[in-house]
């Protein structure tokens, strides 16, 4: 039923921006502009144009290290799940990777990596990266055995059974892990913008920040956030897309 | 990984990495990365410092309270989330946003809310955490095994029997590695609260060190984070493990 | 054609007497219909047994019965009681084992009494007990996935069997058992029906079985589903597991059900 | 009891982790609280957040320059004490010899808006020249790095990043006059109401901060010698306390420290200079000091 | 007592016949001996059916001879070179059908000669065949779990059947099948063994389906298994499916195995 879906959506929207106009109208605090205003500092950072020179700025290290990310990270954790030894010698790093405080860490990166697009697409891919790796790893290793079974009795490759078999039953943890790698990602290329260089949307935050222009800086905030939300739906599509066969609906149907 | 026939520890490959790390530093290739046995030496040196003691206690509370309330919160509401159509519709949007949105983006919102102290650092180590443990669980739930749950309502399992017997333990491998993502990703949130809330703890010695450019203090610290990080992936790893011999067979 | 031929009425026993009792029950999977306005009495201390091709609904009615789905449409009514989910009066031994695969074989088996509240030292006794009895003492600290196909349903069944509840619905449960454990089995089964005025709902593949076994045995028609016909085997069982299998009367019951079967195949 | 005293306590908000910088301060922390002013203190990563913090009434008293939000904002927010002058340098390589130079050429800054960014606007319109592309990287240390790795020819960095800089690579790099500054980087300030309802405690406070300042023109290493060895500086690790003395020599000499406060000189300053940087909008002559200073406590410490 | 009674050797073809042979076979998992020293040949173009009681080993077995486990020790040759994993000559029925979640059923059957390379449009032809070949026409969209047990088992067996290997390994492929279904299996298997010079090694728990379809049977002991018995059945599937019900050489067999499995059990 989607329609009752779509209403429950608005249902809650509605619920969140009220609270949040309610909030503004109080005030809370003197820098919370309520959501009618940063909607319409929204409207008009997307009208002068400001909007969306900052997102072509900010979303080039953003897909760059986001695809390196994916496409590298679900290597790597296919390789880690499958092998001990290379669970053993490489899952620590990402470990250490994941736990690496990269705010604290982004001077250091600058000083090595410079203050252009490789150190941003660096700090995307340290943010990205980790999760993915892990996830599909464990994903991986979850499979249920039966299946594999019959794929090599079957005579699957090695490389069939890890396509057909391995990462389609490790898909669901393993597109939970590419959301999670992304959304850590857009935290990184923010981080960055803030920390690095103030470019595209970081620069809006900081900039409007700076001259006490709260409600612009809170549509900035807003408008990455329906981005990344944007995003990652199309992400779910794709999975209900490519494997439809794994949702089997919820357990109370 | 065995080695002739050896079973080697799972962290046990980081003295190769630490070796590593000496060889490089020593080498000298970047001033950043000192000797980790200069850093040994620093981390031993300021180990016992009040300001040390004051950071490690100021970070341990937040962690630990942030990370608790994720779970005790979480693990439930993905739970009831796989189970429960309406309540994944009402949330799942929301949990999506939050997973997806870049939660430094929201510190400044979590400050004018919670104000600038203790409160704000522990909320934004528990919003790290929290959203993957909840779609972790759900996750888990939502593959359960369907006739383990119409056995439970069969034999007259309370909803509560239920969840405590049936949904937590099929969905705990799942739950497990979403508690461990979760505690990891909860490290660098306190991290990024104590930066860019109010300075305290690690946090405020990061941005000093860093910016006094003292890098054998720097990674110092940052080694006590990495093995505050690691024992307890290790633990949680453990208990994953503990558990391996039905996740494969569900 | 013997489609249509209602279930011969005059034979099934008072309404007092019946355990379950379907009215008219009615089953849509979006729009694969299972069953269709099926009505049926399970009288109380007898075994009755589901038979009919694959796919045409007898675990959904089992189910149905179960109060784990719900009907689309119809009544069932459970001693009098319409039925609105499960109920500690039923036991339900699923077709494919339902076994906690995080516990023991004695966990397991002693799952059902858990749920129920009871001492963990009375039900592991209990459990004990019927683990003895479908023959797998020994591996009681064992886990499912170390067990064969037909050892996991034996657990299934001593889970089911130690709730001691009055009605049991039983999903193929010998289908993976070796053919000397489930003649022994039936005779336990027997022995049940006989002594303890349980109520038995059967799914079986097997017509032999079902010959041997039942009190009546209902013919369900393909998907959608509905009665084609119940037959009441008698006095076949006096005769002893040993002899029957030569036996005419029970050969001709056999062959009678086979052709009913058939009719509506071909 | 407990629970009083720490009602009384006031919240300072402070722009960034307890270091070097500001050591000062907190020697005329403590001797205020040796006049009986109860405080507790926190670090904010920037001066933004302290004065949001100040103003939606979580901290009583802020480090910054938030000439935007007081223009801006409904709250009264005022200034009453200027702890720094805006002192910063332009330094580049080899290549310019004068502010003329950079007409046109590409410069480092710490953020659009922020200090740094102000001054490049204040030479663009003194010195008649337009710079080139600006790229921003936070922190003077940073843009020090950024400068000595050749990633940057023209940046401006604080006083003491140029003394180090110069230090080590004084053969490398320039550092280009400029005229002088009186306008504040760094000043206390809190919500009007707040500051009336607590007179006492902010009289205290000015009054310890303007002793120290005094002293400290005088001689610059009474900060070393006053800062107290449990408190937040004296945790500090000891190559940075080894500074200290340095750093405030030069700190001294180059003018950072105002010995009176700052007071109307200095609003006066600021309000010419944070126009032309653009953070406050409107014609300059208009704005009044009453809006953006608080004069009663720095002129009853004089 | 037959415990120990040698399989008849001089019945069993000529060496170069034999399709399947294992060699003193043991499998050990941790303390559990699951087969000791079991030794058995397969002649080609035959069906050889396992009997024995669950849990003895016959699915271990089954997997050893696929190469999916290891033996302990011992040997197996298929065509007379020594498994030493799968390979394109043998295909397999699960026991528990291993089945994929997320395929429809078309792409389940056609999953085998996926892994094999053959092209969409080709192998999707083939499933089609095999599909409709076990009744299931009509659900080649649907998914597993939207599928009767019985329905997911014929699944299991199509994909086998499409890989046209040379030996078939089947892990009691009718169990959840209805009577009348099987019975048409039965009758496909035995063209395939008679046309198609197939083997087939079949486990089953039906001791008349095992005498129906089998050219031999060898009867498993107990837990640690070895060959107790191989029995070959002859001339009884002449007399055709309809009537061997009532033939007293096929009741006579039927009893001996009887006899010969309870002997052991007792
Ligand atoms: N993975 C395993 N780990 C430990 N023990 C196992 C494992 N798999 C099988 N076993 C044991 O090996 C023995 C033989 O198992 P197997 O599955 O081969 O029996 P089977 O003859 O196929 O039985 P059934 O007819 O019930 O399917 C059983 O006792 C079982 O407990
Ligand atoms: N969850 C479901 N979604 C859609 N269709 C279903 C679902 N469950 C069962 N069906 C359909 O309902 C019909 C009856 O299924 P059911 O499992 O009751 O058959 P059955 O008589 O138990 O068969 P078997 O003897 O093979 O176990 C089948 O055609 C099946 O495809
Ligand atoms: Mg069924
Ligand atoms: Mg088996």
């Amino acid at each position: 039923m989607p329609s009752r879906s779509f209403l429950l959506k608005m249902l809650s929207l509605a619920i969140v921006f009220g609270a949040w106009e309610i909030a503004g109208r109080v005030p809370v605090s003197y820098a919370f502009p309520t959501f009618l205003e940063s909607m319409r500092a929204l409207a008009l950072l997307a009208i002068d144009g400001t909007l969306f020179t900052a997102y072509a700025e900010t979303l080039r290290p953003l897909a760059l290290g986001v695809l390196i990310s994916a496409i590298l990270g679900i290597a790597l954790g296919l390789w880690i799940g499958l092998s001990a030894r290379f669970d053993w010698l490489f899952s620590p790093i990402f470990v250490v990777m994941q736990s690496a405080p990269l705010a604290a860490l982004i001077p250091l990166l600058v000083m090595a990596y410079g203050i252009g697009l490789t150190s941003k697409v660096f700090v995307v891919c340290i943010m990205a990266m980790p999760v993915i790796v892990l996830n599909t790893a464990s994903a991986v290793r979850n499979t249920p055995s039966s299946l594999t079974e019959m794929a090599r009795s079957f005579l699957g490759s090695r490389l069939d059974v890890i396509l057909k078999v391995i990462i389609p039953a490790a898909s669901p943890v393993i597109f939970s892990g590419l959301r999670l790698g992304i959304s850590a990602g857009f935290i990184g290329a923010i981080l960055s913008e803030l920390k690095i260089t103030p470019t595209g949307v970081g620069d809006i935050i900081t900039y409007s920040r700076s001259i006490a222009d709260y409600a612009s800086m809170y549509a900035a905030i807003f408008s990455i956030i329906l981005l990344a939300v944007l995003f990652l739906n199309l992400l779910e599509k794709l999975e209900l897309h490519l494997f439809r066969g794994n949702n089997r609906g919820y357990v109370t149907d | 990984m065995t080695i002739f026939g050896f079973r080697l520890p799972g962290m046990s490959s980081l003295l190769l990495w630490g070796l590593v790390w000496e060889i490089v530093g020593r080498l000298g290739i970047t001033f950043f990365v000192p000797p980790l046995s200069a850093v040994f030496a620093t981390l031993f040196e300021i180990i016992g410092t009040p300001a040390f003691l004051k950071a490690l206690s100021e970070t341990a509370y937040a962690f630990g309270v942030g990370v608790t309330a994720a779970i005790a919160i979480g693990v439930p509401t993905g739970i009831l989330m796989g189970r429960s159509r309406l309540l994944d519709e009402l949330l799942l949007p929301w949990v999506n946003i939050f997973l997806s949105a870049p939660l430094t983006a929201l510190v400044p919102v979590l400050m004018v809310l919670f104000g600038f102290g203790m409160t704000s650092i522990i909320i934004t180590t528990a919003l790290f955490a929290i959203w993957i443990i909840i779609l972790n669980a759900r996750a888990g739930v939502m593959q359960i095994n369907r006739s383990l749950v119409e056995m439970a309502r069969c034999f007259g399992a309370s909803p509560l029997a239920a969840f405590t017997k049936i949904y937590f333990w099929s969905a705990l491998p799942e739950i497990l590695s979403g508690v461990r993502i979760g505690v990891i990703r909860a490290v660098k949130g306190v991290i990024i609260g104590q930066l860019l809330i109010s300075i305290v703890g690690f946090g405020a010695l990061f941005e000093l060190y860093s910016a006094n450019f003292l890098m054998t203090h720097f990674w110092a610290v940052l080694i006590v984070l990495f093995a505050m990080a690691f024992s307890i992936s290790e633990l949680l790893a453990y208990l994953e493990r503990r558990v391996s011999y039905y996740a494969a067979k569900r | 054609m013997s489609q249509t031929r209602a279930a011969p009425r005059s034979t099934v026993p008072l309404a007092a007497d019946i355990a379950v009792r379907t009215r008219d029950v009615s089953k849509h999977y979006g729009t694969v219909e299972a069953l269709r306005n099926l009505s049926l009495d399970f009288p109380r201390g007898q075994l009755t047994s589901l038979l009919g091709p694959s796919g045409c609904g007898k675990t959904t009615l089992l189910k149905i019965i179960a109060g784990l789905i719900p009907a689309t449409s119809g009544q069932i009514e459970v001693s009098g009681k319409t039925v609105t989910g499960p109920g500690p009066d039923r036991a339900f031994v699923f077709q494919d084992f339902a076994l906690l695969p995080w516990a023991s074989v004695l966990r397991n088996v002693a799952f059902g009494l858990e749920l129920r509240g009871v001492a963990r030292s009375e039900r592991e006794a209990i459990a004990e007990k019927y683990i003895r009895d479908v023959g797998l003492a020994g591996f009681e600290t064992s886990y499912p996935h170390q067990l064969s196909g037909g050892m996991r349903q034996r657990v299934g069944l001593a889970r089911a069997l130690s709730v001691n509840a009055e009605v049991l619905l039983m999903d193929e449960p010998f289908s993976a058992v070796d053919e000397q454990t489930r003649r022994k089995f039936q005779e336990d089964l027997l022995a049940l029906v006989a002594n303890e005025n349980k109520t038995f709902i059967f799914v079986t593949h097997s017509i032999e079985e079902a010959v041997y076994v039942s009190d009546q045995i209902a013919i369900l028609l393909p998907r959608p589903s509905r009665v084609s016909e119940v037959i009441r085997p008698t006095g076949i069982r006096d005769k002893g597991a040993d002899n029957i299998r030569r036996d005419p009367e029970y050969l001709d019951i056999v062959d009678r059900i086979w052709a009913s079967l058939r009719s509506y195949v071909e | 009891s407990v629970s009083d005293a720490r009602a009384d306590k006031i919240r300072i908000a402070l722009a960034e982790t307890p270091s070097d910088e500001l050591a000062a301060f907190f020697v005329a922390l403590d001797r205020a609280r040796a006049n009986g002013l109860e405080y507790e203190w926190t670090a904010f990563s920037d001066e933004e957040l302290a004065i949001q913090a100040v103003l939606s009434g979580q901290m009583d008293i802020g480090f910054g320059t938030p000439y935007a939000a007081m223009q801006k904002s409904k709250a009264p927010i005022r200034i009453i004490f200027q702890l720094s002058k805006l002192k910063f340098f332009p330094v580049t390589s080899k290549k310019y010899g004068k502010l003329e130079d950079l007409d046109g050429q590409p410069i480092m800054l710490h953020s659009r808006g922020g200090g740094t960014d102000s001054i490049a606007n204040v030479i663009e319109e003194k010195v008649g020249i337009k710079f080139g592309t600006r790229s921003y990287v936070p922190g003077s240390a940073n843009r020090v790095v950024a400068l000595v790795a050749g990633q940057t020819d023209a940046t401006i960095v604080d006083l003491s990043n140029k003394n180090k800089l110069m230090k080590q690579h004084g053969d490398k790099f320039n550092v280009l006059p400029m005229f002088e500054v009186d306008a504040s980087d760094e000043a206390l300030f809190g919500n009007l109401d707040w500051i009336k309802a607590n007179e006492k405690d902010v009289e205290i406070f000015v009054k310890a901060l303007l002793s120290v300042y005094r002293d400290m023109a005088k001689d610059p290493t009474i900060i070393r010698r006053e800062t107290n060895p449990d408190g937040p500086i004296g945790q500090l690790p000891k190559e940075i306390l080894d500074e200290l003395d340095a750093f405030y020599t030069d700190a001294v000499e180059g003018g950072l420290y105002d010995p009176d406060g700052g007071g109307r000189k200095a609003a006066l300053a600021d309000m010419d200079w944070y126009s032309r940087a653009g953070q406050l909008t409107g014609d300059p002559s208009a704005l009044a000091i009453e809006d953006f200073w608080y004069l009663k406590p720095l002129d009853a410490a004089q």
